[in-house]
């Protein structure tokens, strides 16, 4: 199993390298998409089946759609009109941010109490079920919040493209 | 060269609107407008378009066949006349009064190099855009290879020109 | 896998370890390839019989006995084609695209449970995997779309995520009621489920209604006439694989018939009691009864696509995603309730009832309401 | 602007065409989409042009007879119809009745073959994967059958001659003719029932593609397109040309004037053609099939200039002459349908959809031998 994981580990970070460092945005979102099947991979390796089917469904069915009709709505795809490559001058902020960033999910994900309420070891079939359970009673409130966030960024998507036209 | 309006009507409906009317280029619009909204003749639908080369007369005749849909009655054949040399040829387009003389007008402009001041959209129809010469004048001369074709490509071009330069000048200077 | 692992080492325990492991694994994915692209061979020639029937034409008749070695010869045809690819064309996709669009119609394949006992991998979420899986084509769908170069590839690409998108929200919703009824994500407990006279859920209000949906997404997911857009041959000539020829073009004919196979099983599985059926059950000979039980339901799904296919005219963009949004959502929507209702009915009757009532009254507001995009009745006055 | 009104994106230049499922033929039509939608069109044709008029003016006057076949080569009985009247208009040619009555025999049934291929051709547009038609080209093969009986070709008849026809129709071949007419409509019955009434098809079709009744008088448009507009207009109850005022039947004339109503006036016109064809078949009466004066060699017609139209299925085909008197045409000019009646594309297309652009011309019904002549 370790090499599957090594394996799976390399392609991720190759994807994840890919991702920033190509030009074509096209080639950025296919190279983010082998990046999200390894996530999925990994679930799939801890036998945690559901979530790696929920990875695919919500990151490559929705999630990398969403990107793509993003990039779809830009001018430059092909990086070939001028511009600054995505490695400017500031990449080592970046990378500071973003390791940092990982350090304190870690520290976060380690400390939470999620991690040990799950019953580890019990079938698939019992986590979805203690998922479901633990999203409409202890997490009801994060949930709903999360869904009203969502829908208020989808309002202000359709805002935002309206005062386009409006200008024009 | 023709009479009052009103006599023109008169003329028309007294050979059962089966008549044909010459006029002048200046006269051509005014003369259409009447035609189609005189309630007596309402020549609402313009049939037909075309032009007819007269060398001998030294003119071309663009002929405009109307019809009343609203009567049911024509036709009445308008024309008019101007001269064939290429910078003259050119007269007013009734395609403001009759629609339907659009794709008919651009038609007689690339076959017959009539020029229609006025028409809103003058490009060649049928012949492709490159071409030079007007085809159905009577004195047109076909160019000697039939199947070369002058396009925009450059290789195209830089073919024909190695093998043997049967290139017309006036080819490339329309690529140009 | 664990079964026919423990087999060969029963029957030949001198193999080694590594092979054993690698035959358990490569074996069952090499019955279930090759049973379903010979079912994919035959659709592709019972499709063009079927249509040339409703057509009053004969259909392939020339090579082998009533033509039926024709997808043999389409098959030598399309390998021994130049493969074209244009120069614009952005080379590594435009040559990744068709092997992704087979390679989730196959993965899908795993969790079809094809007979009694007899499935590739007996996934706990078996239903969710497929689903899942099957959204992936739109990548590919795209892939090949943006990487020809070509504007009606790059329309056919768009059509087909907007399409797919859409369709996928009532699929899932549609396919929720079967998870309630049977309290399970794995198909062949979700076959298991419908043992009974009239278990299918399909026999059920809520299952009758949820088998419909989940048909039409599928035919929209896998793009099949009347949903055909992202290829519309007489809009954008042939959309996302306009640029494709060769084998590659034979690729995304494979995946679009294996998908359609595949969803015809999830959908088999889900509504129509999967494999169950009389004698499926019988110790010796169970299995290929229920086998047999199994493709004729798959069948009659396959026919009603060909029959829609060979009978109806396309729909438009807008009709398309406005069907899926207005109608199928809401109505896959009141569908779970109405679900609910019937499970915590007092008894049966009272459960048929009130989600029959609840349905009926959801499906005439619908379109009553989305009666502004109805039709009018013309009458002509004749002049003489 | 964009037609949606939400969000401004890029346009889209596509180029349907010249080589395109449903063009009908290699024509070609530059379109401006802004997502789906159809903001600039502009239909480039051509592609076909073979300057048919030139090659008539170099040949005798009966010479191009057939050539007029090669107009719209789905009806040669019609192109051949228009051209004898034109010039039996200039000479003052008297046609035998039983000559008219053949005449009309042969138009109405290019008419019943034309449109059942125009609406068939058209629902394949809207994605029916041919089956209509197929039952379509099932039933014009009767007719292509009946032609090749009569006249010996299939598609290029060169079938009329002026003052007459080339060949008399005998009995066997009006029973034929009277069997096709007989089955008919049975066949308009089971096409309707299985096309007129699809909501896939009313949903595609109404409402898409307007045009207007003063648009398309003033667009010089005919024909069936025009009637669905509501211009009562048909040259075979205007002109009477022929002997069509004997027969008895309607014009059926549309109010929306939108695709479906230019496919419902074509089955329209091809039960009341049915109608024509019945009387006609029944009245038919013995006589000479062609003017005795007629001549065939060295025919010459008198100099002037006129014009001869007559209701071809796709409107209104008429042809322009001119003569000096001599053995060839001096001017000779043909005023297509399908060619004019494109002229409104653009006008009908606007702010559709490009799936909707594809069946508004399959419902104009153009065939490229006679735009590009």
């Amino acid at each position: 199993m370790n090499i599957v994981f090594l394996t799976l580990s390399a392609i991720m970070v190759l994807g994840a390298v890919l991702a920033v460092t190509l030009r074509n945005l096209v080639h950025c979102l296919l190279a983010l998409v082998v990046f999200f099947l390894g996530i999925a991979g990994h679930f799939f390796l801890l036998k945690a089946d559901f979530l790696g089917a929920a990875q695919i469904l919500i990151y490559i069915g929705a999630v990398a759609v969403l990107i793509l009709f993003a990039i779809m709505l830009t001018r430059n795809i092909s990086g070939t009109e001028g511009g600054r490559s995505s490695l400017g001058g500031a990449w080592w902020l970046g990378v500071g941010l973003a390791s940092s960033l990982a350090g304190m999910m870690c520290v976060f994900v380690r400390r939470s109490e999620l991690v040990t309420k799950l019953p580890y070891g019990a079938t698939e079939e019992g986590v979805v079920k203690e998922i479901g359970k633990l999203l409409v009673t202890d997490w009801v409130v994060p949930l709903e919040i999360m869904a009203v966030l969502l829908t208020a960024a989808l309002i202000g998507a359709v805002v935002i493209a309206l005062e386009e036209e409006k200008k024009r | 060269m023709i009479p009052p309006l009103e006599q023109v009507r008169e003329m028309l409906s007294a050979g059962a609107a089966k008549s044909s009317l010459l006029v002048e280029r200046e006269e051509a619009v005014a003369v259409a407008q009447f035609l189609k909204t005189d309630p007596q003749l309402q020549l609402d639908f313009c049939s037909c378009v075309t032009a007819v080369d007269y060398i001998k007369q030294d003119c071309i005749e663009v002929v405009y066949h109307l019809y009343s849909v609203a009567l049911k009655h024509g036709p009445v054949a308008l024309k008019v006349r101007a001269p064939r040399a290429l910078e003259q040829c050119r007269m007013p387009s009734l395609t403001p009064v009759w629609r339907g003389c659009e794709y008919q007008e651009r038609e007689a402009f690339d076959l017959y190099g009539v020029k229609f001041d006025g028409h809103p959209d003058l490009r060649r129809i049928l012949m492709w855009d490159e071409f030079v010469d007007h085809p159905m004048r009577k004195d047109y001369v076909p160019p000697m290879d039939y199947e070369w074709e002058p396009t925009p490509h450059a290789e195209t071009l830089a073919r024909a020109k190695q093998t043997g330069g049967t290139v017309p000048a006036s080819a490339l200077e329309a690529k140009k | 896998m664990d079964a026919i692992y423990q087999l060969i080492h029963d029957y030949c325990p001198t193999m080694p370890d590594w092979l054993a492991l690698a035959l358990a694994i490569l074996l069952p994915i090499a019955i279930v390839m090759g049973v379903f692209l010979t079912v994919f061979a035959l659709l592709t020639w019972v499709e063009r019989k079927a249509l040339g029937r409703i057509q009053n034409r004969r259909g392939p008749n020339r090579v082998g006995p009533v033509g039926l070695f024709q997808p043999i010869a389409d098959g030598l045809k399309l390998l021994t084609k130049e493969d074209i690819v244009p120069n614009a064309a952005d080379k590594v996709v435009h040559f990744l695209a068709p092997v992704l669009v087979v390679v989730p119609a196959f993965m899908v394949l795993a969790v079809v449970p094809v007979a009694k006992g007899f499935i590739a991998v007996d996934l706990n979420i078996g239903v969710l995997f497929a689903l899942a899986v099957s959204t992936a084509s739109v990548l590919a769908l795209f892939m090949a779309g943006w990487a020809s170069h070509n504007k009606f590839s790059l329309l056919g690409a768009m059509r087909g995520v907007a399409q797919v998108v859409s369709y996928e929200v009532p699929m899932v919703l549609a396919a929720v009621v079967v998870l309630m009824a049977s309290g399970s994500l794995s198909s062949v407990s979700i076959v298991e489920a419908q043992r009974g006279l009239t278990g299918w859920f399909v026999c059920k209000p809520w299952g009758l209604v949820g088998f419909v949906i989940f048909q039409l997404c599928a035919m929209a997911e896998v793009a099949r006439t009347p949903f055909d857009l992202p290829e519309a041959e007489s809009e954008i000539v042939a959309g996302y694989h306009t640029e494709y020829s060769g084998f590659k073009f034979a690729l995304f004919q494979m995946g679009e018939y294996v998908a359609a196979i595949t969803m015809g099983g999830i959908t088999v599985t889900m509504f129509l009691g999967g494999y169950l059926g009389p004698g499926c059950d019988l110790p010796k000979f169970g299995w290929l009864i229920s086998a047999c039980w199994f493709f004729a339901k798959l069948g009659i799904i396959v026919v009603i696509n060909i029959w829609a296919r060979g009978t109806w005219p396309r729909v438009r963009v807008d009709q398309l995603l406005g069907f899926a949004w207005k109608l199928l959502l809401p109505l896959s929507l009141v569908n779970i309730v109405a679900m609910a209702v019937w499970h915590f009915a007092p008894n049966k009757l009272v459960g048929w009832v009130e989600s029959a009532v609840l349905l009926a009254v959801a499906i005439v507001a619908l379109v009553k309401i989305n009666a502004g995009q109805t039709f009018e009745k013309r009458s002509y006055r004749f002049t003489s | 602007m964009s037609a949606t009104g939400i969000i401004q994106t890029q346009t889209l230049e596509v180029s349907l065409g010249p080589q395109h499922p449903s063009t009908h033929g290699v024509f070609r039509m530059d379109v401006v989409l802004d997502g789906e939608y159809v903001v600039k069109l502009k239909p480039v044709m051509g592609y076909l042009h073979r300057n048919h008029e030139q090659l008539a003016e170099k040949m005798t006057w009966l010479g191009s007879m057939p050539y007029t076949d090669r107009l719209d080569y789905f009806c040669s009985m019609t192109n051949n119809w228009a051209y004898a009247l034109a010039v039996e208009k200039m000479t003052g040619l008297k046609v035998p009745e039983r000559a008219e009555y053949i005449r009309v025999i042969m138009a109405e049934l290019t008419r019943l073959l034309n449109h059942s291929c125009a609406i068939g051709f058209l629902l394949s547009d809207c994605g029916a994967w041919f089956t209509p038609v197929l039952y379509a080209l099932r039933e014009r093969e009767w007719i292509l059958d009946f032609f090749e009986t009569v006249s010996g070709a299939r598609m290029m008849c060169n079938y009329m001659r002026f003052g007459g026809v080339r060949v008399d129709l005998d009995d066997a071949s009006l029973a034929m003719a009277r069997n096709i007419v007989a089955r008919w409509p049975a066949f308009l019955d089971e096409f309707e029932k299985l096309m007129t009434e699809n909501e896939v098809l009313l949903a595609r079709t109404q409402r898409v593609g307007i045009l207007s009744r003063n648009l398309a008088i003033n667009a010089s448009v005919s024909g069936p397109v025009a009637r669905a507009s509501g211009v009562e207009y048909d040259i075979r109850k205007v002109d009477k040309y022929g002997v069509y005022d004997r027969f008895d039947f309607g014009v059926p004339v549309g109010e929306a004037g939108d695709t479906f109503d230019r496919y419902m006036i074509r089955i329209l016109e091809m039960r009341e053609a049915v109608k024509i064809l019945e009387q006609a078949l029944r009245d038919i009466p013995a006589g000479p099939f062609i003017a005795p004066e007629a001549k065939l060699r060295n025919f010459k017609v008198p100099a002037g200039d006129g014009y001869g139209r007559i209701e071809a299925p796709k409107g209104e085909l008429g042809f322009y002459l001119v003569s000096e008197g001599g053995a060839k045409p001096y001017r000779y000019h043909v005023r297509p349908p399908s060619f004019i009646n494109l002229t409104i594309l653009e006008d009908m297309c606007l702010g559709q959809k490009v799936a909707d652009t594809v069946i508004i011309l399959g419902s104009v019904d153009i065939v490229l031998g006679e735009v590009d002549r």
